[in-house]
């Protein structure tokens, strides 16, 4: 077995017990639980953001080195996913796309935080008052360095719909395309 | 006369001002006046700080705790008995020799709260409203700027420079200043002579109005409501307000703490130490003089660094003074500090240290012969117990706590080293500080923790806030023991499995056994149904859970719950989930 | 000589105890006088001997823990009085050979260990390997901007640190689990079955109730309770994804 | 899962606390311990008679309904068991069958209550003064109905040894089996 301490060669945001194999088991001690929920969240948060994972489909990432250690052979079986997810929802970083449990929207940084940076990037970049597509925003080149590239257009919306709150911004729809105004 | 009562923080210690420091502690101390001895003030401590000299008695601190200004003495004497242990044993006294202020410029800046004719002594604060707000109350002026409600600095009369507002640093005009002193304490013109004689003239006050806002109090009233200024003492034909007789044949001019024969003048003010410690007294008295600190409360805010030696106290005026002073230096030189120190050791190479093993052995056992010398010594004490005076009890004890020995192998016992009185008096002195520093507010280390706190816990949190010169934990553990002796607000307390805990005084096993069995049954009637099994049984509890809503920490409510088992209100259920807690059915209770 | 009767006795009696006092209490006196006089010679050779090495004591580890042990050969504890308690006042003359540093290193390093306990305390349920605590409080060391090459904290360190915690009834103890040193941070002791099966865990890195029986001869439900318990404390963590249920334990990572 | 409010689900004999948790767990309180231990000797005497259960396995009963709720996963620690057995020994209720104490006698009816049964059984049907094997006693057809049918041999011993103080009868050896006269 992989020596169990040797996590030099996992990438710094992985968790300590990534190689432990209770961690995969769901503890029924309450405080074990609680450690291995903590680190189980701060995983799924640290590891979304760094592959710019928006939405977290459970069953792809089933077997994505996420859920699923292959040196030490254990997966993270599905029903305690949905309870951490479950727990990242209640502190608002998560949101289930539908009712059945089985797409979640993951906010590693909450939509207040995005749509700040997104503000700021439009003031910087002088397009206040210009209508721009949420396409253009999301995948526009002058757009690849921002942390919210890529991003998924109804998560885009969320996060634009603080703006709107503010009245700091406008969406509309340009046919069937949409289109936000900030000043 | 000089003296003037003040009040105490509720670890019974004198209250000091923004930017006085305690410099010297020394208990077994008696007041004289002139000749005369001043009864209630013989057996006390007197707390030497840079601007007074503060003595509280042992009984009745509350009633018996006054200070004298440093400023008014104009000069001191330490006097040494020629034969100390002869028969008329006379102890060795301070005299401090008054400024010979002329007596018709009365003290205006008269700082005891106006006697009130019922002479209830002040009931100890409820611990919201710290006698910190008490004291700071009932002497501010308003600055006309910011409104800020600014302090009387300890000095101000009439020839002291005027104090800038604290916090917008404009100065007031002198005018403000007076109308204030002046209108505080309209009822002392009146009458002319003595600031606490009772026999105020008749003067028909509306009824109980507030000096500062005008705002027309209750008849009972001491404190006027609306701006919590003192109200100045109620009309005296008042029928309500019962007199009791033992006030009236207080002596006629209380001018003076004690019964001084009338028409004789008194200059001085004795301090007698009966349990030794004058030399250092007089040596940080000699000190505090040159400093004068006091004048000092003129210049602008200097940051307050917390002098070395004997300042013990972690004192909450401390943590206030700091905001306003630049950026307290005393954090650099703290925990932090420690580490950057490690660094540059880190840095100092590795000298050939064969040599200093050698000499360690030689000097090791030089320490083993003493320790044989001290031991024998000591069951040479325990064998004829006549012989061993206090003075010889005194040497022993002071050489095992200067090797530091380990009582558990050394026949003197702990106690006995303890016993000497400057080891206890340092242990008391930890108590007391550590008291203040949980009833202090701004940090509501308490409150925080649920009201307990474990020894340990307390230890790391106090050495942190320490930063440099930790305490041991055997020191933190004997000043502890003394919480109860010196009644503080604070208990220690010993849980089955031996964990000590720090709790507050009022929180007894009953309270919390009776808070915890209700709150299972506020949980039960809410009939949530998240597992089958609780319904028939009401709903069971987690010790995560209890520390949670209780505040405590995981250790503290272990061991509540734990307790509350004890008295067979609960019962506990062990699987690999942890243990839960249920409220017992089999309890009947008495 | 026939004991005399009556009042030559009497104050034979009295004469006799008299001169006893008297030799007892100038002989108490000598005593005392060499006593304080020893002590002022053992003092000035301490603060040549400080002069001398004292920059060794404060940061050489070795050279800390032979100074430590030989104190409690001879029945001192440096430790026992606060680093700035003045000498009148009861402190320690060892105060001026360690100085407040070599104190304050002590505690210093104590509150640390009391902090990285209390942290891990979900995770391992109160019991953490010595040498677990070193690495954190290196990699601690290190982000506080100390540089990694922090003064050595030697695993001799870390256990004195904690055994000066004991009078503060913490719970705090080091004790010996195979042949690693543990440090347990909760006041619940291991009874004798617990310690037995956190060794195996050591030895072959988890257990399983199978391994239990086989190997100390107990009959498999002695094993589950044993097992449950240690599950109860959080000491041990399961794992049900291979074959039969095996049990870890994190604080033996 | 049956609701485990209506407890008639379960036989009567069980106690009221079956389904309470702590019920499972030994109580440290004195007070909590007396009424949980005298629930448990007659939950256990209970438990044998219904079943004719003449001696108790520890280690097999540990899984069956008498030690292990499954509805609320919660099992009798085998300590616990023995320390209750131990007391149902001090009431002589019980007996250890060897030292490791893992099968013991249980007497949820004394060995003197079984003899005089047996004695007055005897002189009903006009047997006394004729021997009888000892299997006649347990295995007979016409004892089926009798409480101490399908008896363990060394305890059906042990009974007849009570009317053998008293003089009332005499066991001796017929061939490789026992037989019994009484009189």
């Amino acid at each position: 077995m992989a020596n169990l301490k040797d996590k030099s060669a996992l990438p710094a945001y992985y968790p300590e017990f990534y190689t432990f194999p209770p961690f995969y088991t769901r503890q029924p001690n309450a405080a074990s639980w609680s450690s291995q929920l903590s680190q189980w969240r701060s995983f799924i948060l640290a590891y979304c953001r760094a592959h710019k994972l928006w939405r977290l489909n459970l069953a792809d990432t089933m077997e994505t080195d996420l859920f699923y250690n292959k040196s030490i052979n254990r997966k993270l079986p599905l029903p305690t996913i949905r309870e951490v997810v479950d727990d990242l929802v209640k502190s608002s970083n998560a949101e289930w796309l539908s009712s059945e449990k089985s797409i979640a929207y993951i906010y590693w940084r909450t939509p207040e935080d995005f749509a700040s940076q997104i503000y700021s990037w439009i003031d910087e970049t002088g397009q206040k008052g210009t209508v721009l597509t949420l396409l253009e925003l999301t995948e526009g080149d002058n757009t690849t360095q921002q942390e919210w590239y890529g991003m998924d257009q109804t998560m885009l919306v969320k996060c634009l719909n603080v703006l709107v709150k503010k009245g700091q911004a406008q969406v509309f729809s340009v046919g069937d395309d949409k289109g936000v105004k900030v000043w | 006369m000089a003296f003037r009562r003040i009040d105490l923080t509720p670890a019974l210690r004198p209250l000091l001002l923004p930017s006085e420091t305690l410099l010297f502690v020394q208990d077994a101390v008696g007041l004289y006046e002139g000749r005369y001895k001043v009864p209630n003030f013989q057996n006390g401590s007197a707390y030497l700080t840079t601007h007074r000299v503060c003595f509280v008695n042992n009984d009745e601190p509350r009633k018996f705790s006054v200070a004298l200004e440093l400023k008014d003495v104009e000069r001191f004497e330490l006097y040494i008995p020629f034969f100390q242990n002869g028969f008329l044993k006379s102890s060795p006294k301070i005299t401090l020799y008054l400024r010979p202020s002329n007596p018709s410029l009365l003290d205006s800046r008269d700082r005891s709260t106006s006697r009130s004719p019922t002479y209830s002594p002040i009931p100890t604060p409820p611990r919201s409203s710290t006698p910190l707000q008490s004291a700071a109350l009932n002497r501010q002026w308003i600055c006309p700027i910011c409104t800020f409600p600014n302090p009387f600095p300890s000095n101000f009369g009439h020839l002291a420079p005027i104090p800038p507002c604290l916090t917008c640093g404009v100065k007031p005009n002198r005018s403000i200043l007076d109308a204030i002193v002046n209108s505080h304490t309209p009822a002392k013109h009146q009458n002319g002579i003595s600031d606490d004689s009772i026999l105020q003239a008749g003067i028909q006050r509306s009824k109980n109005a507030c000096p500062r806002c005008t705002f027309e109090n209750d008849q009972a009233l001491r404190n006027c409501e609306m701006c919590g200024e003192v109200l100045s003492s109620h009309p005296i034909d008042d029928p309500s307000v019962a007199r009791p007789s033992p006030s009236r044949d207080e002596s006629p001019a209380p001018r003076y703490l004690g019964s001084v024969p009338a028409g004789e003048q008194i200059d001085c003010v004795k301090l007698s130490f009966r349990g030794g410690g004058e030399k250092p007294f007089h040596e940080k008295l000699k000190g505090a003089m040159v400093q004068r600190k006091w004048l000092l409360d003129q210049a602008p805010a200097v940051p307050a660094i917390t002098s070395g030696a004997a300042n013990l106290t972690l004192d909450p005026r401390e943590s206030e003074a700091s905001p306003r002073t630049p950026a307290p230096t005393e954090r650099i030189v703290g925990v932090r500090g420690l580490e950057r120190q490690n660094l540059a050791l880190r840095m100092n190479n590795q000298r050939a240290i064969a040599g200093a093993f050698e000499d360690l052995e030689a000097l090791m056992s030089r320490a083993k012969e003493i320790i044989a010398l001290a031991e024998n010594f000591a069951t040479q004490l325990a064998d004829n117990p006549s012989l061993a005076n206090s003075d010889a009890r005194e040497a022993l004890s002071q050489s095992a706590a200067m090797l530091s020995l380990r009582p558990t192998d050394f026949t003197v016992t702990k106690d006995q080293i303890s016993s000497s009185s400057s080891l206890s008096l340092y242990h008391a002195e930890l108590a007391r500080s550590i008291a203040d520093f949980l009833a202090d507010d701004t940090r509501s280390i308490l409150k925080k923790e649920g009201g307990a706190i474990t020894l340990v816990d307390l230890w790391a949190v106090y050495n942190r806030a320490r930063g440099i010169e930790l305490i041991s934990p055997s020191d933190l553990e004997s000043a502890a023991k003394l919480f109860d002796k010196l009644q503080l607000p604070v208990r220690l307390r010993q849980f089955k499995s031996g964990l000590l805990v720090i709790q507050e005084r009022n929180k007894t096993d009953e309270k919390v056994a009776k808070s915890v069995v209700a709150w299972l049954d506020e949980l039960s009637d809410l009939e949530t149904r998240d597992t089958i099994a609780d319904n028939k049984w009401g709903k069971s509890v987690l010790a995560k859970d209890a520390a949670e809503k209780f505040g405590w920490s995981i250790a503290v409510a272990i061991e509540e719950l734990e307790m509350v088992e004890e008295r067979g209100e609960l019962v506990r259920d062990t699987s690999f989930e942890g243990v839960r807690w249920w409220k017992s059915p089999w309890y009947i209770s008495e | 000589m026939r004991r005399r009767v009556g009042l030559a006795a009497l104050d034979r009696r009295a004469q006799d105890s008299q001169t006893r006092s008297t030799h007892g209490a100038t002989l108490r006196r000598t005593h005392q006088s060499e006593l304080t006089t020893q002590l002022s010679v053992f003092q000035a050779a301490l603060s040549t001997f400080s002069t001398q090495y004292s920059s060794e004591i404060r940061q050489n580890p070795k050279f800390r823990s032979e100074f430590a042990r030989m104190c409690t050969t001879i029945g001192i504890d440096p430790l026992a009085a606060s680093s700035n308690r003045p000498k009148e006042k009861g402190g320690s003359i060892w105060s001026e050979l360690l100085g407040t540093q070599v104190n304050d290193f002590y505690f210093e390093l104590a509150v640390k260990i009391v902090e990285v306990c209390r942290d891990t305390r979900s995770k391992n349920g109160g019991l953490i390997s010595v040498s677990e605590v070193q690495s954190t409080l290196l990699k601690k060391d290190q982000s506080t901007g100390g540089g990694g090459t922090g003064l050595q904290i030697s695993e001799d360190d870390i256990i004195r640190s904690v055994e000066c915690l004991k009078p503060l009834g913490s719970g705090f103890e080091v004790i010996k689990i195979g042949k690693t040193n543990m440090i347990r941070s909760v006041p619940k002791e291991l009874n004798r079955d617990q310690a037995k099966v956190l060794e195996v865990i050591q030895v072959l890195g988890f257990v399983t109730i199978g391994v239990l029986v086989d190997n100390l001869g107990w009959i498999a439900p002695r094993a589950q309770a044993v097992v449950d318990d240690l599950m109860a404390e959080a000491y041990l963590w399961v794992d049900e994804q291979e074959g039969e249920t095996s049990y870890w334990a994190p604080c033996s990572l």
